[in-house]
């Protein structure tokens, strides 16, 4: 029991390192990708390609002076960032990064993970709210309503996979893009349910063109206009952590997960163990320094894997970002309800028509589910 | 095939389904007809394939006559089991097939007759669902399914009767008979329940096999179980005293006359009686009853036909009187010849009726025979139709009516009962209904037929003359008179000529409960018979019924043979009698009517008001019972009912008052309250 | 003490500080994120006593949905410095109430400690599993299908019909809520005196 | 497995002291949201007593989670509760400038 506990505090502790590095980096990604979309140069001067200008930017928050306005509620003013920034890290040590190199693998990830995202709203809203500016609370506001309305279309598209699949873990879920259970419908309900979580997960991280919660032009920067130094930085942090979940997320339900890509109806996963050593003892029992290989080599080919991909869509984010004009609030609105919401609702009856009408589905996991010990009565 | 004579019901069920649901939609007579038509013909044909099936296959390899076809089970409640299921037996054979033959006849003659009318398609619709219910009635196995069908062809007559419901006087005569039938089925309904009680099963075999062991001859409960049932049987067959709705009845379309009021409703009661014949045959005072009710009612119709000048209510209480007929025969036990009655009577009296139906139709929706007159030479199909089937009901050999009116008279002729005087009487009254017969059926025909023409001025300067019918109505006619001249021989004819026992034999498992007889025989020593001593063969189906109650007879049988020629011989006679006296009446001296009408004028008076029947029952029942309804609403309803009602809202109101000033709008009064309530219930709980 | 029991005692106590918060705190937004607070922390107890599915159930039904909407309707409708305590309440309610609850909680007291349940202590769904081990590999009393298995074989027809429910919900809050004056579609007619405002003050006045 | 002695008791002791306290919201609180948010932790009292109660029934050979599903049920049906008062509320606030529930009492008898 203590040595669990212990692995699970290192891997935490490797995790969270993990994440501040990809953090910073994924704020300098995000400046120069959107300096190129807009042709111009961006940062580039601090090291090399302007590879030290996240550290110069860390050191620059830090040492900033800490303001804290008169009225405002000083509890909650200093509790939101931390709500905001936790969760998403939370959120983080829900996801599977490769074959065997993750934290926790819960059964009910799915559900914890919506939970998280729910809970994550309450970091904008506190900030608004206990700023008591105008500004801040219009921000909070329409991060409530946004993030309510956005939810259930995210909820739904989280559904189509857990439908086809049996199972709320999310490697249970990844595991269904193998060769050898793929099935050609998750072309008509995975595919359009991945476009509708990407949008929904847009929405719910508030990025543009759904960043009404901020919104420069109007609210001048909305529920963080008070903030400052550190505290300021950690919704960054939040926003950056809680897209990159999102898209680890989306990763993992629509993209195949850390597997490697199928060529000619093979799998790349189980090459590499092929040719790191013999497949059985990948699944058996972890004794031998073949067996330590071939688990790091297929690790870490996953891992790579997996980043690549998650880096994929953070960049589809980005260009975005680049791209697309703000939504009106009315729009996004009718937009989240009008819309997402029905087309979410019409995935699920899909892809509840294809679980009863295809019993192979999702590898046959519906089947195989071994119900039997809880008969009741 | 035999599993599948639920089709049966099913097709004319489906015709009501698109007829009644899409008839406004289809507006096309033509649709409407064919549908209602279609699905009576499938029955027919699902009742002839049903009648070859069972005679060739499972007559041979049968356990018992009795084939049940459980469709599903319908009412489970405690120790009462009831399924929908249905019953084929020679008895529901035969009645199954010509309910629907004779109803696929009439539908085409309808196709017809309604063709100028606007409730088309409802008419079919009813028609069909009548069939339907007709079905269910004679095809039941159990009483509850029957009793469905019996309340069903009770339903669809309310609505046909009252098909034209505009008229007042239309909906009234459909009220009168609903009213009038409820009685009936209150007696029905009694029937049932004990039969319930007594074998823990409505089941008509359960009840055939067990009757010998459940029911104790001669004691009370086979008499009241015969009487309700009889009760029943008299509302819905119109026997006297329950008589009086079958003459208004006749304000529905003739087709309805011919097929509900004349062919095959009204032979429901005779029908039942012939199916529950173990329960009457264990009781010989009900068949008594039976008998004197029968021959009462014929009498008595015979007698109010003679003087009635509509010529529907004339076939009207021509059909009260043949029904009475049959019930004589079944009270003397001879369940089949009932049956056979009941079959001829169909054919002949379906016959009369659409050919008057016919003669309303060609002289423009007149009724009254006194305006009639000569219309032999516009109308020849008609009319040659109409003679044959009077020939039949008057009974002249060879025609239909002969073989079963003749058989009735014998059968009661060699009566054997304890009450010594009824054979003698019943015949007597019997064989002058016989006559009357004869007489009131000529005098309508020639009145109509032929003489002089006494149309009204209008009807000539309006239509000149009358018109024959289409073919759709002819073609009907002609079958049924054919089938009423030749039905007889086809089924039966007696010992002395030809011998041909068709419809006996094959009637017979149904009709002659043998194993009943036996137990019923061994029940009663003192009065037993031995089996040399019965009488001869003609007198089988009778003494089968009443083996035990062997006292005598009305007349002794010395040569069998010769004693029934002489009988047969008589009734021809005094068939022959009421026909040509009727003609040289009716025919030669009309004018005479007229002075003995004068002569006569209680007599005829009496006759021509129906007996007063109405007008008794109206002093004696309707005028009382508003009385004591009008007592009721003023002293129960008005005081007891509505003081109760207003008593209680007085009760509300002052207890609302009381507890008002609990209820203060405060939300938080009230949770205090609850937490009260919560704190008394834990209390109670935990302290004990 | 193993970490469960721990974690259970630890669970406790913040549930029962952060309920008093939130009856105690002067400002409605407090009292809402005190009973987040206090939810949370009930959340974990569910997964102490093997219910995982109702845990992430509470975290987004509870604390992720209704919540956020108590806070979206006390940040709208109160302003930030409105603040109140404990007023004097209505005639006898406190004195009235304050003895009744507590006999309520003496009685329940003393109900549960008659009931003898002390005693027996909880089984994980899987045998041999932990909370620690379900962390990590996932595997036993984590498992969501028997809830599921159970939900939609012994109670799937109450599950349907409380689908129902919140349809219904749904539209009545949308017609409670909506305001029809501005949509020019009053129910009340604009003739019609609307004087249940006033005379409702004057006879609390008076 | 001992270990994992939670005593089921616990439970409802804390589910019993959590329900007063939602009681005791009720009888000295007069903002409305703030009494529904009280009873809304009563019946987060109640779901901790049926969660708990669960796991004391529960065995292998009787693996029942009637429990779970009535909590499961609570928190549906709260939420289909809060829409509608939360709704009513929002409706009292535009009405009135202050609510407060003891000035509420149109329906009084």
């Amino acid at each position: 029991m203590p040595q669990d506990i212990l692995l699970i505090l290192v891997r935490g502790v490797i995790l969270v390192v993990v994440c501040l590095t990809a953090f910073a980096y994924l704020t300098y990604l995000e400046r120069r990708v959107l300096s190129w979309f807009q042709w111009r140069v961006g940062p580039n001067r601090v090291g090399p390609w302007g590879l030290f200008q996240p550290i110069a930017d860390g050191v620059k928050a830090i040492l900033k002076q800490e303001l804290i306005p008169r009225r405002a509620d000083k509890v909650l003013y200093l509790i939101a960032p931390i709500i905001s920034f936790s969760a998403a890290f939370t959120m983080f040590s829900l996801i599977p990064v490769g074959e065997r190199v993750f934290l926790t693998d819960l059964p009910i990830a799915v559900l914890v993970f919506l939970g998280l995202s729910s809970l994550a709203a309450y970091g904008v809203i506190l900030a608004g709210w206990s700023s008591q500016n105008r500004y801040s609370f219009m921000g909070a506001l329409r991060s409530i309503a946004q993030v309510i309305s956005y939810e259930l279309g995210l909820g739904l598209a989280l559904m189509v996979p857990v439908m086809i699949v049996g199972s709320l873990k999310i490697t249970d879920i990844g595991n269904i893009y193998r060769a050898e259970t793929w099935h050609p419908a998750y072309l008509f309900v995975l595919l359009p349910a991945g476009v509708l979580f990407l949008v929904s997960a847009m929405a719910e991280t508030a990025r543009i063109p759904f960043d009404l919660p901020e919104c420069e032009s109007e609210l001048v920067t909305g529920f963080h206009t008070e903030y400052s130094s550190l505290k300021y930085a950690m919704f960054p942090m939040g926003e950056y952590m809680g897209m990159s979940a999102m898209c680890a997320i989306a990763v993992h339900f629509f993209l195949g997960g850390y597997l490697l890509p199928a060529i000619g109806g093979v799998d790349l996963t189980n090459w590499v163990g092929l040719i790191v050593g013999n497949p059985d003892a990948v699944w058996g029992p972890q004794e031998g320094y073949w067996t330590v290989v071939s688990l790091s080599a297929l690790g870490l080919s996953t891992t790579l894997t997996f980043v690549a991909k998650t880096l994929f869509l953070i960049l589809i984010f980005m260009w975005i970002r680049a791209t697309e004009p703000r939504f009106r609030y009315d729009q996004l609105m009718q937009f989240g309800w009008k819309v997402l919401l029905p087309a979410g609702l019409v995935l699920v009856f899909l892809a509840a028509l294809f679980v009863v009408l295809m019993p192979d589905l999702g590898g046959g996991a519906q089947s195989t589910m071994e119900v039997s010990m809880y008969v009741p009565r | 095939m035999l599993d599948l004579v639920w089709l049966a019901i099913a097709f004319p069920l489906i015709g009501v389904l698109i007829n009644g649901l899409f008839g406004r939609v289809i507006r096309s007579k033509l649709i409407s007809g064919i549908i209602g038509c279609t699905a009576l013909g499938l029955s027919f044909a699902v009742a002839v394939l049903t009648w070859l099936d069972y005679t060739y296959q499972f007559w041979t390899t049968r356990d018992g006559p009795y084939y049940e076809v459980v469709l599903w089970p319908w009412m489970y409640i405690g120790n009462l089991k009831i399924d929908a299921g249905l019953l084929v037996d020679p008895l529901s054979i035969v009645m199954f097939l010509f309910v629907t033959g004779v109803s696929f006849l009439i539908h085409i003659y309808s196709t017809g007759y309604m063709a100028h009318d606007e409730g088309y398609s409802r008419f079919f619709t009813y028609l069909n669902l009548f069939v339907a219910m007709m079905l269910i009635l004679v095809l039941g196995n159990n009483g509850a399914v029957m009793f469905v069908g019996w309340e069903g062809v009770g339903l669809c007559s309310y609505l046909l009767i009252g098909f034209w419901y505009k008229d007042m006087y239309n909906a009234n005569c459909g009220m009168k008979a609903f009213v009038v039938n409820r009685i009936g089925d209150f007696g029905v309904l009694l029937g049932l329940f004990m039969l319930f009680t007594y074998f823990g099963s409505l089941n008509f075999t359960t009840i055939f096999k067990e009757a010998g062991s459940v029911l104790e001859p001669g004691s009370w409960i086979p008499l009241a179980i015969a009487l309700f049932l009889f009760l029943g049987a008299t509302g819905k067959s119109a026997q006297f005293p329950l008589h009086i709705w079958l003459p208004d009845a006749m304000a529905g379309p003739t087709p309805v006359s011919a097929l509900i009021h004349a062919a095959t409703m009204v032979t429901a009661g005779v029908y039942m009686v012939a199916r529950l014949n173990p329960i009457f045959n264990a009781s010989p005072t009900a068949g008594f009853v039976v008998a004197l009710v029968g021959c009462f009612t014929a009498f008595m119709a015979a007698t109010v036909a003679m003087t009635q000048n509509d010529i529907k209510k004339v076939l009207a209480y021509s059909t009260v009187s043949q029904l009475g007929y049959m019930f004589l025969a079944c009270g003397v036990g001879a369940y089949w010849v009932a049956i056979f009655h009941v079959v001829t009577h169909a054919f002949f009296k379906a016959c009369l009726f659409l050919g008057s139906g016919s003669v309303i139709h060609g002289m423009h929706e007149e009724q009254d025979t006194r305006y009639m007159g000569a219309l032999a030479k516009f109308m020849p199909w008609t009319y040659f139709t109409f003679l044959a089937s009077t020939i039949a009901i008057a009974g002249i050999i060879p025609f239909a009516g002969f073989f079963s009116k003749d058989e009735i008279l014998w059968q009661v002729a060699i009566w054997q009962t304890r009450f010594g005087w009824a054979p003698t009487m019943l015949w007597i009254v019997a064989a002058l209904t016989a006559l009357m017969t004869a007489f009131y059926m000529g005098r309508v025909t020639w009145k109509t037929f032929q003489g002089q023409q006494r149309w009204t001025p209008e009807f000539v300067e309006k239509h000149k003359h009358p018109h024959e019918s289409g073919a759709a109505m002819v073609m009907p006619l002609v079958v049924l008179s054919a089938l009423a001249v030749v039905a007889g021989f086809l089924l039966f004819t007696p010992p002395w000529l030809g011998n041909n026992t068709t419809l006996k034999d094959f009637l017979a498992p149904s009709t002659a409960n043998a194993q009943y007889v036996k137990t019923h025989a061994a029940a009663e020593p003192g009065q037993h018979q031995p089996e040399h001593e019965l009488p001869a063969p003609g007198a089988e189906a009778a003494s089968a019924g009443h083996a035990g109650e062997h006292h005598a007879a009305f007349i002794s049988l010395g040569n069998v043979t010769a004693t029934e020629i002489a009988f047969a011989a008589f009734s021809v006679l005094l068939a022959l009698i009421g026909l040509l006296v009727s003609r040289q009446i009716f025919v030669n001296q009309p004018k005479a009517t007229e002075a003995w009408k004068k002569h006569w004028a209680p007599a005829y008076q009496f006759s021509l008001n129906k007996w007063f029947f109405d007008e008794l029952y109206h002093r004696v029942i309707v005028v009382p019972g508003t009385a004591v309804a009008y007592a009721c609403w003023r002293f129960f309803d008005l005081r007891i009912v509505d003081g109760i009602v207003n008593g209680t809202a007085w009760i509300v109101g002052v207890t609302g008052h009381l507890v008002r000033p609990l209820q203060t709008g405060f939300v938080r009064n009230y949770a205090l309250y609850l937490l009260l309530g919560v704190v008394i219930l834990l209390i109670f709980n935990l302290v004990k | 003490m193993s970490i469960e029991l721990i974690g259970w005692w630890l669970m406790a106590a913040i549930a029962v500080v952060s309920a008093i918060g939130m009856l105690s705190a002067r400002n409605p937004v407090h009292s809402v994120l005190w009973l987040v607070v206090n939810f949370t922390s009930l959340a974990v107890i569910y997964l102490i006593h093997s219910a995982p599915v109702l845990f992430a159930i509470q975290l987004i039904v509870y604390a992720g949905a209704i919540m956020v909407l108590f806070l979206f309707v006390v940040m709208f409708f109160m302003s930030p410095q409105a603040r109140q305590w404990l007023r004097p309440a209505l005639k006898g309610q406190l004195v009235l109430g304050g003895i009744l609850v507590v006999a309520f909680l003496l009685l329940i007291i003393w109900g549960v400690g008659a009931s003898g349940m002390g005693i027996v202590f909880n089984t994980p769904l899987i045998e041999g599993a932990s909370l620690a081990t379900d962390l990590t590999a996932g595997a036993g009393m984590g498992d969501p299908r028997p809830l599921g298995w159970w939900l939609f074989s012994n109670h799937v027809l109450p599950f349907e019909l409380t689908s129902l429910l919140l349809l219904i919900a749904m539209i009545g809050a949308l017609m409670v809520a909506r305001d029809l004056k501005s949509e020019g579609r009053a129910i009340v007619p604009e003739t019609a005196p609307v004087v249940s405002d006033e005379d409702d003050e004057q006879e609390v006045l008076a | 497995m001992s270990d994992m002695s939670v005593v089921v008791s616990n439970s409802l002791f804390l589910s019993a002291v959590l329900f007063t306290i939602g009681v005791l919201g009720v009888m000295i609180r007069r903002h409305p949201v703030i009494i529904f948010m009280c009873i809304e932790l009563m019946l987060n009292a109640a779901n901790l007593a049926l969660v708990a109660f669960n796991d004391y029934h529960y065995s292998k050979a009787w693996p029942a989670l009637d429990g779970q599903v009535y909590a499961f049920m609570v928190i549906a049906i709260a939420a289909a509760e809060v829409a509608v008062g939360l709704a009513i509320i929002v409706a009292l606030f535009k009405r009135r400038e202050r609510v407060d529930v003891d000035e509420i009492n149109l329906l009084r008898g």
